[in-house]
């Protein structure tokens, strides 16, 4: 199973990469990642069955936490495939996408989704490091694909400042090494998560509160933690919208992932709160930040990335509060928000390919236009403004009260960038929803089957939660302790 | 050779990759940056199999090869090519000026010798002394690629970064486990590649390589 | 017994109906003498509305059924209210129908439907009288409610019959708040009957009419109705100050001497209230529309300070 | 499975939701879509009734645990008496109002799609039974929220206008900033309650059971009452009620304004009442002076309006206050521990969200006929319908005389029991309130008298006279349908007005249950005739003997005038021998209101400007005299405009970091890092 997941992509990349140009490369893509999603599912029902497992000579592991976002990542990218088809297809027939660039893109697409699965699924920390960096320069060109001054300019904002870093995050990773080998001796064996998660507690604590600052510099900056979100925001809108989609969906919670991991050992050691107190600061302040920056932009798909940035921060806050219900609600938000940020930007680009631009003020009478892109957005919309019965109001609806109860005077400064990041967004959707259709608009096939997957999924997490997911959850805030 | 004549020899060469990236802090030529990046790379890959003889650790010969080979030969070589192909080789124009740069540089060497001094309490090893530096070079490469204007430069700065990263891990632990090793040296040649690519796109789009041109993507109006 | 109560209840009725006009007449009476006109006696009313009764109507061509249904729905609030309000006797069967409360809305359905007359034929005297009226209404009720209210805070009760046994039972006897409510009555009572100050009922000049602007358009039995109607509104509001200030020689108990002797002091009540009317609005010019606002505030004022005293000093 | 009152309800939620199921089917045929959802819609109305009537009468509570939600946190319902009274209310209005729609919503046909329209409505009237059921936090707020989310698409719902949208995203807004407030407080309530060691915190059982400390209760307290005020319009919160109700579909405003906002009323007497039970008299005492504000100031600017709906949205602010002045009493008699009064006070606020409930939804029913008839929302163009459209103008009638608090109408009952329990207020140990409280029974009145005026404005403006306009389309009365519902609102007015001992002694288990007492509403013989709140002689109202009375003399002297009667001529309108009188000589819905604008003037915010362009050298004479008048609400200078510009100017602010050059972003990261070493070190 495990290797299905890894090596299906990695084929996959290899192939398209000599005939991804093809007419059926982009089902070629879909194939490959159904079944890598295939292989997700069955290593979570086999992880559900025998609980956590190590594998590849301890060079793989798999528990609750990285299982469910495995297989998250297997999912979205299969329905981001779905998607491409479709809109690649449109782009090309623009022109703005040639033969080359498709090979390109498509093998690009699964070497990232690859490099993923292998952070998430890697015991070694070093591994983990190498994995993220090798995301990173798997998605910088895919940035760059439209060759425009806006989109080299992202896309090299993007290289240098990930680059710069993931290279404190390697550093940090240096500093763990040192930490760890005194107690576990040299070699492969100090570098792996369960090892240092046992040991843990007589790890140096001031050697590792140090490799903490780094690490959380470092996948911070990947994360997109404000004051390191720069990059965020051009990258997401320059490249092509199912990258976009990828990139907001599942990038940033791998980020995460790696740097609650890392959280979870600095705490252990050093037995204070500290890690999550600076958790918490950088939270709040993204979710600060980009809620106001989200009053004032023009273009769509930038907004959404800043919408992304503040749930990034909400999710980075609850991790850092801790306490039972907080981390429920923040493995719960990671879950609900890729899946309804990604059916967002699905929808977004198809409004934009329907109007010829991402510019908002163009964007009108979707409602009229296409009842799917239109109700899609809108849904989308107030799904990820957390309004219930969507599965995000869930998850804010937890992560708000363990506030109050843990930081109650923290409270107002959330509240405030819920609210504000709400008004501001439905300010801008509601004109692009609703009236009447412009001249300029144009018909255009879309892809029916993510987005509706994706929001009927968000809302079943809303109202309902299979008791399996439960279990996971449970299990994982147990490991989170 | 016994332990301290080696922790002499490492300390040495540390000081000597310190020297190297403060050469880079001020050196305003463009071949002139590669080649001291070239004996850093180089100093750094003696250092390794200095400290791999002392500590007996025989994969820290392969990964001395290994940078002897990217980061004295194949990065300095690709480096070259672009800059002739993209003839960027004048004057580097820098933000700060250079005194101003370096006031900050031998700040940030204090400020990591500080922040690293209770952690090389711990450590047992001969290199460890040589913790501080390694920061202080990747501080200073950060340092470096905020003070210029210049992609190429700023891709230098990375790698000096680079650099001091591997230092770190040499000086501080005998090196990283060989797997991680070997990643962080794929991830180091595409990157490489990447920038590349890049230095094209750019220099076609732009038809410069001065990353001031490259603010349009911003907020504030 | 009970048959006997009822028969006071038709008396008060009977009285209502026959003594308003009268009364309206002495008022008219006196205002002759006091001008030097020589009048036209006191049962002159009586002549205008039997007058009116039998003459024809001539109704606007778009007159709604609201602008004919109007005169007896004014009239019928008017009877049962003076069914409501002690004159002669407490026991009064149906006295607990209604408290001072329900009275104030009895007269606020009669202005309500007199005001929707007016709007009904779409002249500009009706709109104006309609507007003024409400106007002046919204104005007069809190603090008609808080005049009255004073009352009931000291008697413990809305419902008038209690009010005056309380104020027999002479646990009330001079108190300053109900002086201040008094004086405050007096001012609203002169706003809602439509005397100068506030309104003049003798005038049809355009820009002074507010009462007989609304029912400019209306002719025979209409007008005979709502002119009977406000004769007994005038009457009635003597009577609910009797009853609520002044209520000495009110029947307790329903004998027979009892009533008679409680109607004789009625018309002496009567006499008098009449000529300090006449007094007030020989004395007083009539107000600008706009000024009336400081008229009724002070009314309000006084009812307020009535209540504040109430708390104060007893 | 016995029936219980609890599964009837919630069979009739899940009937609604299984119209909206329907839709995708029938989506092909409007008018069938039409008729099948709304005739579905009322048969839910019906079972609704049935259960809530049942669970008050019959002093039912019972609860159902649904295996969805959280898995450790499953979805709560319980149908108990208070839940049961708003039920009955939600369903009495939505029953009337789904018949109304029958014929309402075809006048759409044809001109736009009405699917979202339908699906919506039923989702609303669902969420709003969900909202009054639920029985924890969570489920509570999906409800809440559900509810401003479908209503905010009834208000889109014709969204190529401006106007609607503005609107729309107005409400949504103040919706969604209230559902935060009331999630905040039921956090605290939670964290009190369980301390987060587990999911049962959440449940309301939990917090009844649960002790607060006075500090924190208070915070749960006020942060609740922001949230239901905000729902409820309360001043100043109430911006958004006159901008939304206007522009949505005529019987959803009936329904919003009519019942929507009361699922705020429940949800501040669950709260107060049930979930904190006991509290300082301050609480009531912020209650009542806002109930007052709102309804002063809803009535004021009501008489400022001249677009009939939005005159009867800014009469729904003045009625909340109305509500709240009686919940208000209530909670501070409560506090002074006084359970007869504090009943009396909860009972005429609970008779009053009925009545207004009923009045409201009839008159936004008319309005909405008269929309649908004219296509003319401002007043200044009618007149005269009351020629064309009989049975409307008659119905819209006993809306007004009802909202006017008149006897023998409904609104009279709930407002001469607010001012039973003011005059009850001596009682109170606490000086202060005893000088207030009084004050505060005067402003009542005040609100009356202008309401009176307010709806003679309306009605004598839009149904007396002639039209104003300039061209009278060809206006036609209401159909069936529509009659129909409005012929049932206005029955239940009067029944509510003539016999209200009954539905009191029917409501009376409310006070007992969240008080402890009842109040004796009818004592001695014949008791269903007399309405004695505290004793007989303390104060008494028989509606029957009202009316009838009123009744019986206005046959007898109709009887007896028209024994011999005089002949009626119909003449042509007297014009004083001046010239031929037109329809712009009359008074408009602007000059009636002219008085009280001057006497009120300093609460609006006013511009007013005439410009006369004189003929010639006669000044006195002028050619053409233009009017133009605004009148606007001061709160949005005094408090929504600062808050936004002060948002944008932050974001300005912000918008600073992201400045493009990459040095830059580097230098953040590199002071990131040295701080954090600092810090860490």
């Amino acid at each position: 199973m495990l290797l299905v997941l890894l090596l299906v992509p990695l084929f996959a990349a290899v192939i398209l990469g000599f005939i991804g140009d093809r007419k059926f490369a982009p089902e070629i893509n879909i194939a490959g990642s159904a079944a890598t999603f295939v292989g997700g599912a069955g290593l979570a029902l086999q992880v559900y069955e025998q609980g956590p497992m190590l594998a590849g000579g301890k060079f793989f592991f798999v528990d609750a936490f990285n299982v469910y976002l495995a297989v998250l990542t297997s999912f979205v990218s299969m329905t981001t495939a779905i998607f491409s088809r479709r809109y690649m297809r449109r782009e090309k027939e623009h022109g703005r996408v040639g033969h080359v660039r498709m090979r390109f893109y498509h093998a690009m697409f699964q070497l990232f989704i690859f490099a993923m699965l292998l952070c998430l699924l890697t015991n070694n920390i070093g591994v983990l490091w190498i994995a993220m960096e090798l995301a990173t320069l798997s998605t910088v060109l895919l940035v760059s694909l439209y060759r425009t001054p806006t989109a080299i300019e992202a896309a090299w904002k993007y290289f240098i400042l990930c680059g710069v870093g993931i290279a404190q995050a390697l550093f940090g990773t240096v500093l763990l090494y040192f930490a760890a080998e005194k107690v576990l001796g040299e070699g492969g064996e100090a570098l792996l998560w369960t090892n240092l998660s046992q040991v843990s507690g007589s790890l140096e604590p001031t050697v590792l509160s140090l490799a903490f600052v780094f690490l959380m510099v470092g996948y911070g900056t990947k994360v997109g933690l404000v004051p390191l979100h720069n990059w965020l925001p051009d990258a997401h809108s320059e490249g092509p919208t199912p990258i976009s989609a990828v990139l907001s969906g599942l990038l940033l919670n791998i980020a995460l992932y790696a740097l609650v991991r890392c959280k979870v050992l600095v705490d252990g050691s050093t037995g204070t709160h500290r890690a999550g107190n600076i958790m918490m600061g950088f939270g709040l302040l993204s979710i600060l930040v980009a809620a106001f920056s989200l009053l004032r932009q023009k273009d769509i798909k930038r907004m959404f990335s800043y919408s992304s940035i503040e749930h990034m921060g909400i999710a980075t806050f609850a991790f850092g509060l801790g306490g039972p219900i907080a981390t429920f609600g923040a493995l719960l938000h990671m879950l609900v928000h890729s899946l309804a940020k990604s059916s967002i930007f699905f929808t977004v680009g198809h409004a934009s390919q329907m109007h010829r631009t991402q510019e908002m003020d163009k964007i009108r009478g979707l409602f009229k236009g296409n009842g799917l892109v239109g109700w899609g957005l809108m849904f989308g919309v107030m799904a990820i403004v957390g309004m219930p019965p969507f599965g995000v109001f869930t998850s804010e609806f937890l992560i708000l009260t363990a506030t109050i109860k843990d930081a109650p005077l923290l409270t107002p400064f959330l509240l405030l960038g819920l609210g504000v990041a709400f008004a501001a967004l439905f300010r801008r959707v509601q004109p692009m929803v609703s009236g009447d259709i412009p001249s300029y608009q144009k018909p255009i096939k879309v892809a029916h089957l993510p987005v509706l997957l994706h929001m009927v999924l968000v809302l079943i997490l809303g109202v309902y939660m299979p008791a399996f997911l439960n279990n996971w959850f449970h299990t994982a805030v147990e490991l989170l302790k | 050779m016994d332990l301290n004549v080696a922790a002499q020899l490492n300390s040495f060469l540390a000081a000597f990759v310190l020297l190297t990236a403060f050469g880079m802090l001020v050196q305003r030529r463009m071949y002139g940056l590669v080649h001291l990046f070239t004996w850093q790379g180089f100093f750094l890959s003696i250092n390794t199999a200095v400290v791999g003889f002392v500590a007996g650790k025989h994969h820290l010969y392969i990964s001395s090869i290994l940078t002897l080979s990217l980061k004295v030969i194949l990065l300095p070589y690709i480096l070259h090519v672009l800059i002739r192909r993209l003839k960027v080789h004048k004057e580097v124009e820098v933000v700060v000026n250079i005194p101003m740069t370096m006031m900050m540089g031998i700040a940030l060497v204090i400020f990591s010798y500080y922040l690293m001094a209770p952690v090389t309490q711990l450590s047992t090893l001969v290199t460890r002394s040589t913790l501080a530096v390694a920061l202080a070079t990747v501080m200073i490469g950060l340092l470096m690629m905020i003070t210029r204007k210049h992609a190429v430069t700023q891709i230098i700065g990375f790698l000096a970064m680079e650099n001091g990263l591997f230092f770190a891990a040499t000086s501080a632990t005998y090196g990283m486990p060989l797997v991680v090793e070997l990643g962080v040296a794929l991830d180091i040649l595409i990157a490489a590649f990447i920038f590349g690519i890049f230095f094209f796109h750019i220099h076609t789009t732009f038809d410069s390589l001065d990353v001031d041109q490259m603010a349009r993507l911003k907020e504030e109006d | 017994m009970k048959l006997y109560r009822f028969v006071i209840e038709f008396l008060q009725l009977a009285i209502l109906l026959g003594v308003a006009p009268a009364f309206t007449g002495w008022v008219r009476m006196l205002k002759c003498w006091s001008q030097g006109r020589t009048s036209a006696g006191i049962f002159q009313p009586y002549r205008d509305i039997l007058k009116l009764f039998s003459k024809d109507i001539f109704l606007a061509d778009n007159a709604s059924w609201i602008f004919r249904f109007t005169p007896y729905l004014v009239f019928g609030t008017a009877v049962l209210a003076g069914a409501i309000i002690p004159m002669l006797s407490l026991e009064l069967p149906i006295a607990s129908t209604a408290d001072v409360i329900v009275l104030v809305a009895l007269f606020a359905i009669a202005r309500f439907f007199t005001a929707l007359a007016g709007m009904d034929i779409g002249t500009a005297f009706g709109g104006m009288g309609s507007s003024r009226e409400m106007t002046i209404a919204s104005l007069a009720e809190p603090a008609m409610l808080m005049a009255i209210f004073t009352v009931s805070l000291a008697s413990k009760s809305t419902s008038l019959s209690q009010m005056v046994h309380v104020i027999y039972s002479g646990q009330i006897a001079l108190r300053p708040s109900l002086a201040f409510a008094f004086f405050a009555f007096i001012l609203i009572a002169l706003a809602e009957t439509g005397r100068i100050p506030v309104d003049n009922p003798a005038t049809h000049l355009e820009l002074t009419m507010i009462h007989e602007a609304m029912i400019l358009e209306y002719s025979g039995r209409h007008l005979a109705l709502i002119e009977w109607a406000s004769m007994m509104k005038l009457f009635l509001f003597v009577m609910l100050g009797v009853a609520a200030f002044a209520p000495w020689g009110i029947a307790e108990s329903g004998d027979i001497i009892a009533i008679s002797l409680a109607f004789v002091f009625m018309l002496l009540k009567l006499v008098i209230v009449g000529i300090v009317l006449v007094m007030i609005e020989t004395g007083l010019a009539k107000m600008r529309i706009f000024r009336l606002t400081e008229f009724l505030g002070s009314a309000f004022l006084l009812a307020t300070l009535g209540m504040l005293s109430f708390f104060i000093l007893e | 499975m016995t029936i219980t009152p609890l599964g009837i309800v919630s069979l009739s939620v899940l009937l609604l939701f299984l119209a909206v199921l329907l839709v995708p089917l029938l989506k092909s045929s409007q008018r069938l879509l039409i008729s099948t959802s709304f005739t579905l819609a009322s048969a839910a109305s019906l079972l609704g009734i049935i259960g809530g009537v049942w669970a008050v009468g019959g002093a039912i509570t019972n609860t159902m645990i649904l295996p969805v939600g959280l898995p450790d946190l499953p979805f709560h319902l319980r149908a108990d008496p208070l839940a049961g009274f708003f039920i009955t209310v939600i369903c009495l209005l939505s029953l009337f109002v789904s018949m109304y729609s029958l014929g309402y919503i075809k006048g759409y046909l044809g001109r736009r799609p009405v699917t979202s329209l339908v699906v919506f409505y039923n989702i609303f009237l669902a969420g709003m039974l969900m909202v009054v059921l639920a029985d924890d936090a969570l489920f509570f707020l999906i409800a809440w929220e559900v509810m401003a989310a479908a209503s905010y698409f009834l208000v889109m719902f014709e969204d190529e206008r401006i106007e609607n949208r503005r609107a729309a995203f107005l409400y949504i807004i103040v919706a969604h900033v209230g559902a935060i407030a009331i999630l905040l407080s039921f956090g605290i309530m939670a964290g009190l309650a369980t301390g987060f060691e587990n999911f049962t915190g959440y449940t309301f059982d939990a917090m009844r059971q649960a002790e607060f400390p006075l500090k924190w209760a208070t915070a749960a307290f006020l942060l609740a009452f922001l949230g239901f005020a905000a729902k409820a319009g309360v001043v100043p919160l109430h911006v958004w009620l006159p901008e939304a109700h206007p522009v949505a579909p005529s019987n959803v405003s009936a329904l919003m304004s009519g019942v929507m906002l009361k699922t705020a009323i429940y949800g501040i007497v669950r709260v107060s009442f049930d979930l904190l039970g006991t509290f300082p008299w301050w609480w009531g005492a912020i209650v009542l002076i806002l109930g007052l504000i709102s309804a002063v100031m809803g009535v004021l600017y009501a008489l400022m309006q001249h677009d009939l709906k939005r005159l009867l949205a800014y009469h729904s602010v003045e009625n909340i206050g109305i509500i709240l002045i009686g919940i208000g009493l209530s909670m501070i008699f409560t506090s002074f521990n006084m359970p007869m009064l504090a009943a009396l006070g909860l009972i005429a606020g609970l008779y009053h969200t009925m009545n207004h409930a009923m009045f409201k939804g009839l008159l936004f029913m008319g309005a909405g006929a008269v929309l649908h008839a004219t296509k003319e929302r401002n007043m200044e163009e009618m007149g005269g319908l009351i020629h064309r459209m009989p049975w409307t103008a008659a119905l819209f009638l006993i809306g007004c005389v009802s909202i006017s608090a008149l006897p023998p109408f409904n609104g009279f009952v709930s407002e001469w029991l607010t001012f039973q329990a003011f005059l009850l207020s001596p009682a109170m140990p606490s000086p202060l309130l005893k000088l207030l409280v009084p004050l505060g029974a005067a402003l009542l009145a005040l609100t009356g008298a202008l309401a009176a005026a307010c709806f003679v404005k309306a009605f004598g403006v839009t149904f007396l006279g002639h039209w104003r306009g300039h061209h009278m389309p060809r206006v036609h009365e209401a159909d069936w349908f529509m009659r129909s519902g409005m012929i049932l609102a206005a029955l239940t007015c009067f029944l509510l007005g003539v016999l209200p001992t009954l539905f009191i002694d029917w409501m009376d288990i409310i006070p007992q249950q969240l008080i402890g007492t009842k109040i004796g509403v009818s004592s001695g013989t014949y008791g269903w005739l007399w309405l004695t709140p505290v004793a007989q002689e303390r104060a008494s109202y028989s509606g029957p003997i009202v009316f009838v009375g009123i009744l019986l003399v206005v046959v007898a002297a109709y009887l007896i005038l028209h024994v011999k009667p005089g002949a009626i001529h119909r003449v042509p309108i007297w014009d004083c021998g001046f010239g031929k009188l037109n329809q712009r000589m009359q008074y408009s819905a602007t000059s009636f209101s002219m008085p009280i604008r001057r006497i009120f003037g300093f609460l609006f915010n006013i511009r007013e400007q005439v410009r006369l362009t004189p003929r010639g050298v006669y000044k006195a004479f002028p050619k053409r005299l233009n009017y133009y008048l605004r009148v606007r609400d001061r709160f949005w200078g005094w408090l929504y405009n600062p808050v936004i510009e002060f948002s944008f100017w932050v974001s300005r602010m912000v918008g600073r970091l992201q400045q493009g050059r990459i040095q830059a972003y580097l230098i953040y990261s590199f002071i990131t890092i040295i701080v954090l070493l600092v810090f860490s070190r």
